[in-house]
């Protein structure tokens, strides 16, 4: 027979303001098994968890019972507890009267206890029935991939590399550097993001660590935390890079023009191309779309100007498997897609209507005009510059609902340098609402108004030509009346959302996306770099809208995640693992169909039937891979397969005992 | 059983842990009040949740249950869910075949964020059940004193 | 099929042929094990060969040899999942296919034929079934005596055989396969729930349904464990519906529609209703064909597509 | 001596049961669902099927309940307490054939030998028997082959013999006597002798009714000498190891004693039917079973049927109805068997 001791917590007033404690304890002490059922104001303190050890010692305990907070909160802290006291750590069963009682149900307080009685009951039933868990050991391999090589990327990469581990870093573009490698200046200091950029890219693909893979896309991945076998699909560039000296003949006589993704369709490129010219690796790749010999069969003229012959117009892609302990997600994002739903600001009609980004290209002294602010339609100087924030961010109706957290700094940035490069220019900014908060934020904005920039708060309501100019008009809300402004340049700060193609890759990966298809981490306080899948991380704006240095500081973050998760050769496995009884198993395998881990193989058994000795085949469960998801269960007819911790008899005992 | 103006239903829950048991637990945190009829089993994954538990429930007395899990495609187990939607659609369509109002399996996608839809679904359900009443199907009476009649009895 | 039989047995291609033997009554037969060519001449094909002998060869799953096993469309179904599930290997059966015009309901027959009646040979025409007896030719007419599961069938030839012993018989147009379904579905409620209880209420507990269905090949059956138990080994209303809903979810997407549970009943519980009832909600739900009738189509409930039909948001 | 014999309007007879459902719960025949006949309490006589031979499900139900509750325990306020369920109500068992009658009688022993079962015992003083001779054999019967009568229920309180309108009815018990003193004005005596005339006539043209009726002498005496017989093998691959024929057997009375407890606290004792068709029933708590194969379980039925009863308690473990018959679904049928045995008997 058991012996279980029930704890029952008041936390404070939390739950005993609401729940009778005292009669929940009265009423366990009754359950079957139950050997001593006590209370105190925190179980979760040291003096509650030392009454746990003392208990547990004193009254022979061998199941324990928690009834306080949500398991989601201190099953850990409890697990040690028992441990402290020489019990097995998963003899504890936590009945959840806070979060799911207590604060739920506080104006029925009789119901309250009630239900906290019924929940208690339940955790004793689940309790009488818990086995003792071992934890096994996995190996670690000690080598990392990092997705994305933007800054987030590049910094993980280089951190997890200097710590002396290997680096994989796979890039889907031509070119490391991201986003951060199109700004013009970085606010609040203005200093030039190219100056800070490109020495990164150079250190990442100098590291002796780090394995680059430009024009790379992540195509498989496989396995589990310190086990991942990864694909990464080599896209074919058509050039050897091996034997191309990054010259820059090929991309000169290419007879090809197209528009320059880098320059956000504000300048060209060539067919043959590098994206900018500090791009790592600077030596080029075809791109075959619009490439005259991929397209019509003929030119080739690349091929002939090469010196080193270099060109491979037959290079296929390339498939590389590579063995890593963990992953870093550093995806990025990308500006939402204003054109397709902001008719009111012309559907992208309007050439002098540009993005935030496209007005960073528009100022760089590396951009398509060398820095000059010239208006798109006509190459001239606008006089008057009028920002829109929020277009698409804080938007439910038509964009995303979050803040997109970046606008309002980098527009103070823009209008700053309007009116530094425009003396005598207008500028007009139209906000909701200016958040600025950061080091050294608010006061680069109240400098941006000093210098002059008007803002006016409100939502622009229509953007229409007269001439050729721009009419916008919205509300100033704070005079309370429609406004017009004239304007030779609008700049739309367009809404943050993750890069594309961000959610198939999560799926890929296998971890969750919130709503926005922003990857989810596994604590939003406590676990802000970790994803819900054990051994991937999360660096940067692929989590969330975020400016540079929040994501360097959280591309740091996960580096050290990863670096602490290879500081040892093998580490400790859950072991709420499925598990095979394999003289009930009749070796259908539809476990192994469900398992979304492939934790499960066919193994060949012998065994004596009737005095035959006969071989037959059933499951086996790699404890290392299975990650105790329990769907192999419910496949299992006979009940073969079970989950620790979940098992069939204790999630039957738990509902026996809530109906009772 | 009584059908008095005493009678509260009995309603099962199986939240999976990553999603809808996070998300009940948010609706407490932001101390949303809902209907304490509801008692939670906590489990990995709706995957997990053997048709079989929620037949023992409705013969335990359950007047309802609750299965919820992680929205489609947010699976922290990456398709449990989806195995789970494709039972539920249809043990629930044999339930009501052999006679179970449709309404006393509810299965919702709750994610972690969904407090507010956690303590909606938990109120509608039970007000739904409330005016069907106990549930009679596969019902059975704790084993006990008052399970022993004579067989004619 | 005797010459096969005997082909087989002779040349040891098999150590073993599953077929049928004439039974006790005229409209029953029994399955016959035939290991020697001299016993080749038991077996018998008539139109009351309504077993499915295909779960027989799981008991043959460990012998050296092959067997070999006379299969209808609807038998042949049920092979298709052993094989799925393992249970049987391909190389090791030989099987054979015969065509079928459908088969004769015992019941009825037994209702129409006095014991003790020996049938000297049977005919299948699109009115009846002529038997041949002693004191002359009898006649089945089709509409009373053709077994339930035959009026729709999906597979009159078997959908893998390695020889078959008649032409080809083409499928006719089922539309209307799952009329009975149907008509339960659209009872009210209560009409529905009173039917079941009582059919349920009556069920013996004594698992020839289980026994008998070719997708039941646990094992062990959660049914006969204890720890955890499952369903009570108690015999009532409640405890046999959940067995009754537990097989059938267990069964669901594996259930071929052979309904030899609902004939094995000794209590006429109308199981095939049951198990029909989930084939169609999951070839309509999911799009996929009566389990068994493909090679390459796995159990609908082990899969799963994001696009899926829901209703639980 | 009283009289022993009457005779009883067909109209008589519905007046007498409807009489019979008012004072006792009344147990008869019905056609429960179509093609299914078994045996429940009834309100009077319209519900009753009169013949049916014999009824899909055997009356042992009402003597060995499918599920039957032993006690109930509780462990609450510490201790352990138990309640036995109240005893049964004395009720009138109507319709049963000589076969069945005749399988009670191969029950008994079992149930009140050594240790006697309250339960079984307890259901069978309460139940007032009510046999009716076969008119006409069912199409699997074969209980003259086993020693049966068709027509003379021995071991019943009363029988009735349908005699062109009426029904001639004996007293075979002083229980018989009482039921039929306590309805005076249904009965009329019989003393010409005509229900014993009836019953002779009956059974002579019962006689050549019977389709097959298979031998069995010497069967049993063979079975003594030969245990282990290839022939269960060739049986045993055509069982399904289900428990059609021990659950329609009126005789097969094993059950399993299981607990059953939401909370370990409180619960019932109860048993319910068992099979030795079933793999499991002779399984041990640690794995071993004795019975391993099909063979074994297939051949521990017939030889329970046809010589360990005799072996233990002088009478048939067969009474010939044809229950088993009627619904094996893979025609494994007891009269062959029996057939079987003898042919291999007679050739050594």
């Amino acid at each position: 027979m058991k012996r279980i001791g029930v704890f029952v917590c008041w936390c404070g007033t939390n739950i005993g303001g609401v729940v009778d404690v005292p009669q929940v304890a009265k009423a366990a002490s009754s359950f079957p098994g139950v050997v001593l059922a006590t209370d105190y104001k925190y179980m979760c303190s040291e003096p509650g968890q030392e009454l746990i050890v003392q208990a547990i010692r004193e009254h022979r305990l061998t199941r324990v019972v928690v009834a306080a907070c949500t398991p989601r909160l201190h099953e850990n802290t409890f697990r040690k507890t028992l441990e402290r006291a020489g019990l097995n750590p998963y003899l504890l069963e936590i009945a959840n009267i806070r979060e799911q009682c207590a604060w739920a149900h506080q104006k029925q307080p009789g119901r309250a206890t009630e239900k906290a009685i019924s929940l208690v009951r339940r955790a004793v039933a689940k309790a009488s029935r818990l086995e003792p868990l071992f934890a096994s050991t996995i190996p670690v391999t000690r080598k990392a991939l990092v997705i994305g090589g933007g800054i987030a990327g590049m910094q993980a990469a280089l951190d997890i590399a200097d710590a002396g581990h290997q680096v994989i870093l796979v890039e889907r573009e031509p070119t490391i550097g991201g986003k951060m490698a199109m700004l013009d200046k970085t606010f609040p200091t203005l200093d030039c993001s190219a100056c800070i950029c490109t020495p990164k890219m150079v250190a990442v693909a100098q590291h002796p660590s780090i394995t680059l893979y430009t024009y790379a896309e992540v195509e498989k991945v496989e396995g589990y935390v310190g086990n991942f076998e990864v694909t990464i699909r080599q896209k074919a560039r058509s050039v050897d890079h091996t034997k191309c000296t990054g010259c820059g003949t090929c991309w000169e006589k290419c007879p090809t023009r197209v528009p320059s993704e880098f320059e956000q369709g504000l300048g060209t490129r060539k067919a043959i191309y590098v994206s900018f010219p500090q791009a790592v690796p600077n030596k080029p790749v075809i791109d075959r779309r619009h490439c005259r010999y991929f397209a019509a069969g003929k030119c080739r003229v690349c091929e002939k100007v090469c010196p080193t012959g270099a060109i491979d117009y037959q290079q296929g892609d390339q498939l590389i498997k590579e063995k890593v302990g963990a992953i870093v997600m550093a995806t990025g994002y990308d500006l939402f897609e204003w054109e397709k739903v902001y008719g009111e600001y012309g559907y992208g009609r309007y050439p002098n209507v540009i993005t935030s980004l496209q007005f960073e290209r528009l100022i760089n002294a590396s951009g398509p005009t060398g820095g000059k602010i010239l208006r798109p339609s006509d190459g001239k100087e606008p006089q008057s510059v009028v920002f829109v924030k929020c277009v698409g961010s804080r938007d439910p109706a038509k964009g995303k609902e979050y803040c997109s957290r970046i606008c309002c700094m980098y527009t103070a940035k823009h209008a700053h340098q309007v009116l530094e490069k425009l003396p005598g220019a207008r500028v007009y900014v139209f906000y909701m609402d200016v958040r600025t908060a950061g080091k050294a934020y608010e006061e680069f904005y109240l400098r941006t108004l000093q210098d002059g920039a008007h803002y006016i708060r409100g939502r622009v309501s229509k953007i229409y030509p007269e001439g050729d100019r721009l009419i916008v008009r919205g509300v100033d809300t704070l005079l309370g009346r429609q406004v017009e402004v004239g304007a030779d340049l609008v700049v739309l700060a367009t809404a943050v959302v993750p890069s594309r193609g961000a959610a198939e890759l999560a799926r890929l990966v296998g971890i969750s996306c919130d709503q926005n298809d922003f990857y989810t981490e596994a604590h939003p306080k406590l676990r802000p770099v970790e994803a819900n899948t054990a051994g991937i991380f999360l660096a940067g704006a692929c989590q969330g809208p975020k400016d540079i240095p929040d994501t360097v500081a959280q591309a740091s973050a996960a580096a050290a995640k990863v670096c602490a998760l290879f500081s040892r050769e093998e580490m400790a496995a859950e072991p709420t693992v499925a598990q095979v009884n394999q003289f009930l198993c009749y070796g259908c395998l539809e476990c192994q169909k469900v398992c979304p881990y492939r934790a499960i193989e066919p193994v060949t058994v012998s065994e004596n039937a009737a005095g035959k000795k006969i071989e037959r085949t059933v499951a086996s469960v790699n404890s290392g891979l299975c990650q105790g998801c329990g769907a192999c269960t419910v496949a299992c007819k006979p009940g073969a397969i079970n989950l620790k911790g979940f098992s069939n008899e204790q999630v039957l005992a738990e509902v026996d005992a809530l109906c009772l | 059983m009584s059908l008095d103006s005493q009678w509260e239903p009995k309603i099962v829950g199986f939240c999976c842990n990553w999603c809808s048991y996070a998300g009940a637990d948010l609706a407490g945190l932001n101390r949303l009040s809902y209907s304490p009829t509801v008692r939670i089993v906590r489990v990995p994954c709706s995957g997990r949740v053997n048709p079989a538990f929620i037949i023992r429930a409705f013969q335990r007395g359950a007047d309802a249950v609750l299965v919820s899990g992680c929205h489609p495609g947010d699976c922290h187990y990456v398709s449990g869910n989806y195995h789970a939607r494709r039972r539920f659609l249809v043990f629930k369509r044999l339930l009501e075949y052999v006679g179970f109002e449709g309404e006393r399996l509810q299965v919702r996608w709750i994610s972690g964020s969904e407090g507010a839809k956690f303590a909606q679904t938990v109120d509608e359900l039970d007000r739904k059940i409330k005016a069907l009443g106990p549930n009679k199907k596969m019902r059975q009476e704790p084993p006990g004193f008052s399970g022993v009649k004579d067989h004619e009895g | 099929m005797r010459e096969t039989a005997r082909q087989l047995l002779r040349e040891r291609e098999v150590g073993l042929v599953i077929g049928y033997a004439a039974g006790s009554e005229a409209y029953w037969v029994t399955p016959a094990f035939i290991k020697e060519e001299a016993q080749a001449d038991r077996l018998v094909w008539n139109p009351f060969c309504v077993n499915s002998l295909a779960k027989y060869l799981i008991n043959y799953h460990h012998e050296p040899y092959k067997v070999a096993v006379v299969v209808k469309g609807c038998d042949s179904r049920a092979l298709v999942r052993l094989l799925q599930d393992n249970q049987v290997q391909r190389e090791k059966v030989v099987v054979i296919g015969i065509p079928c015009l459908g088969v004769v309901d015992a019941k009825a027959a037994a209702l129409k034929i006095a014991p003790g009646t020996r049938i000297l040979g049977a005919s299948v025409t699109d009115g009846e079934f002529l038997l041949q007896t002693e004191s002359g030719t009898l006649s089945l007419p089709r509409g009373e005596a053709l077994c339930a599961k035959c009026r729709y069938c999906e597979n009159p030839t078997p959908v893998l055989a390695d020889t078959l012993l008649a032409e080809e018989v083409a499928a006719e147009p089922a539309a209307n396969i799952y009329a009975e379904v149907r008509e339960v579905e659209s009872w009210p409620r209560e009409k529905r729930s009173a039917f079941w209880d009582g059919h349920f209420q009556r069920c013996l507990r004594c698992y020839a349904c289980r026994n008998i269905c070719p997708a039941c090949t646990c094992r062990e059956c959660v049914f006969d464990q204890t720890d955890p138990c499952w369903v009570a080994k108690a015999h009532n209303l409640s405890e046999n519906t959940a067995f009754h809903l537990i097989r059938a979810m267990h069964v669901a997407g594996r259930c071929v529609d052979c309904g030899e549970c609902e004939r094995a009943c000794p209590v006429n519980i109308p199981l095939r209703l049951l198990n029909q009832k989930v084939i169609k909600d999951i070839k309509e739900l999911f799009g996929v064909s009566t389990p068994g009738s493909r090679l390459d189509e796995m159990p609908a409930l082990g899969m799963f597509a994001t696009e899926d039909p829901d209703e639980f948001n | 001596m009283s009289v022993r014999d009457f005779l009883l309007t067909r109209e008589g007879l519905h007046s007498w049961l409807s009489r019979l459902a008012r004072d006792y719960p009344l147990i008869a025949p019905v056609e429960e669902e179509k093609g299914v006949i078994t045996f429940k309490q009834v309100g009077g006589p319209q519900e009753i099927v009169f013949d049916c031979a014999p009824s899909t499900l055997p009356p042992k139900e009402w003597f060995l309940p499918s599920t039957e509750e032993l006690f109930a325990f509780s462990t609450a306020g510490g201790g352990i307490t138990l309640q036995e369920p109240p005893g049964p109500k004395e009720r009138v068992l109507f319709g049963l054939h000589p076969c069945d009658v005749r399988a009670l009688l191969a029950l008994d022993p079992v149930f009140g030998g050594t240790y006697p079962d309250p339960y079984y015992l307890g259901r069978r003083k309460a139940t007032i028997i009510v046999a009716l001779s076969c008119t006409k054999p069912g199409p699997y019967c074969f209980c003259p082959a086993v020693g049966g009568d068709p027509v003379v229920a021995a071991g019943a309180d009363l029988l009735l013999t349908e005699s062109g309108s009426s029904f001639a009815v004996k007293a075979m018990t002083s229980r018989g006597e009482e039921i039929i003193q306590r309805y005076p004005g249904h009965f009329a005596p019989d003393e010409e002798g005509r229900g014993e005339r009836a019953r002779q006539e009956l059974a002579g043209q019962l006689a050549g009714m019977f389709a097959f009726l298979p031998d069995l002498r010497g069967v049993k005496e063979f079975l003594d000498g030969h245990f282990e017989l290839p022939y269960w093998e060739e049986v045993a691959s055509r069982c399904l190891g289900c428990g059609i024929c021990t659950y329609t057997c009126p005789t097969c009375h094993c059950f399993d004693i299981f607990d059953q407890s939401w909370d370990g606290a409180r619960g019932l004792r109860a048993r319910c039917w068992d099979s030795c068709m079933f793999s499991q029933f002779t399984r041990m708590a640690g794995g071993h079973n004795p019975r391993p194969t099909q063979k074994e379980r297939v051949r521990n039925r017939f030889l329970h049927k046809l010589k360990y009863h005799q072996d233990r308690y002088g009478l048939g473990g067969c009474v010939g109805c044809g229950r088993c018959v009627a619904k094996c679904p893979v025609n494994i049928d007891i009269r062959r068997i029996i057939g079987d045995l003898k042919e291999l008997a007679s050739h050594g």
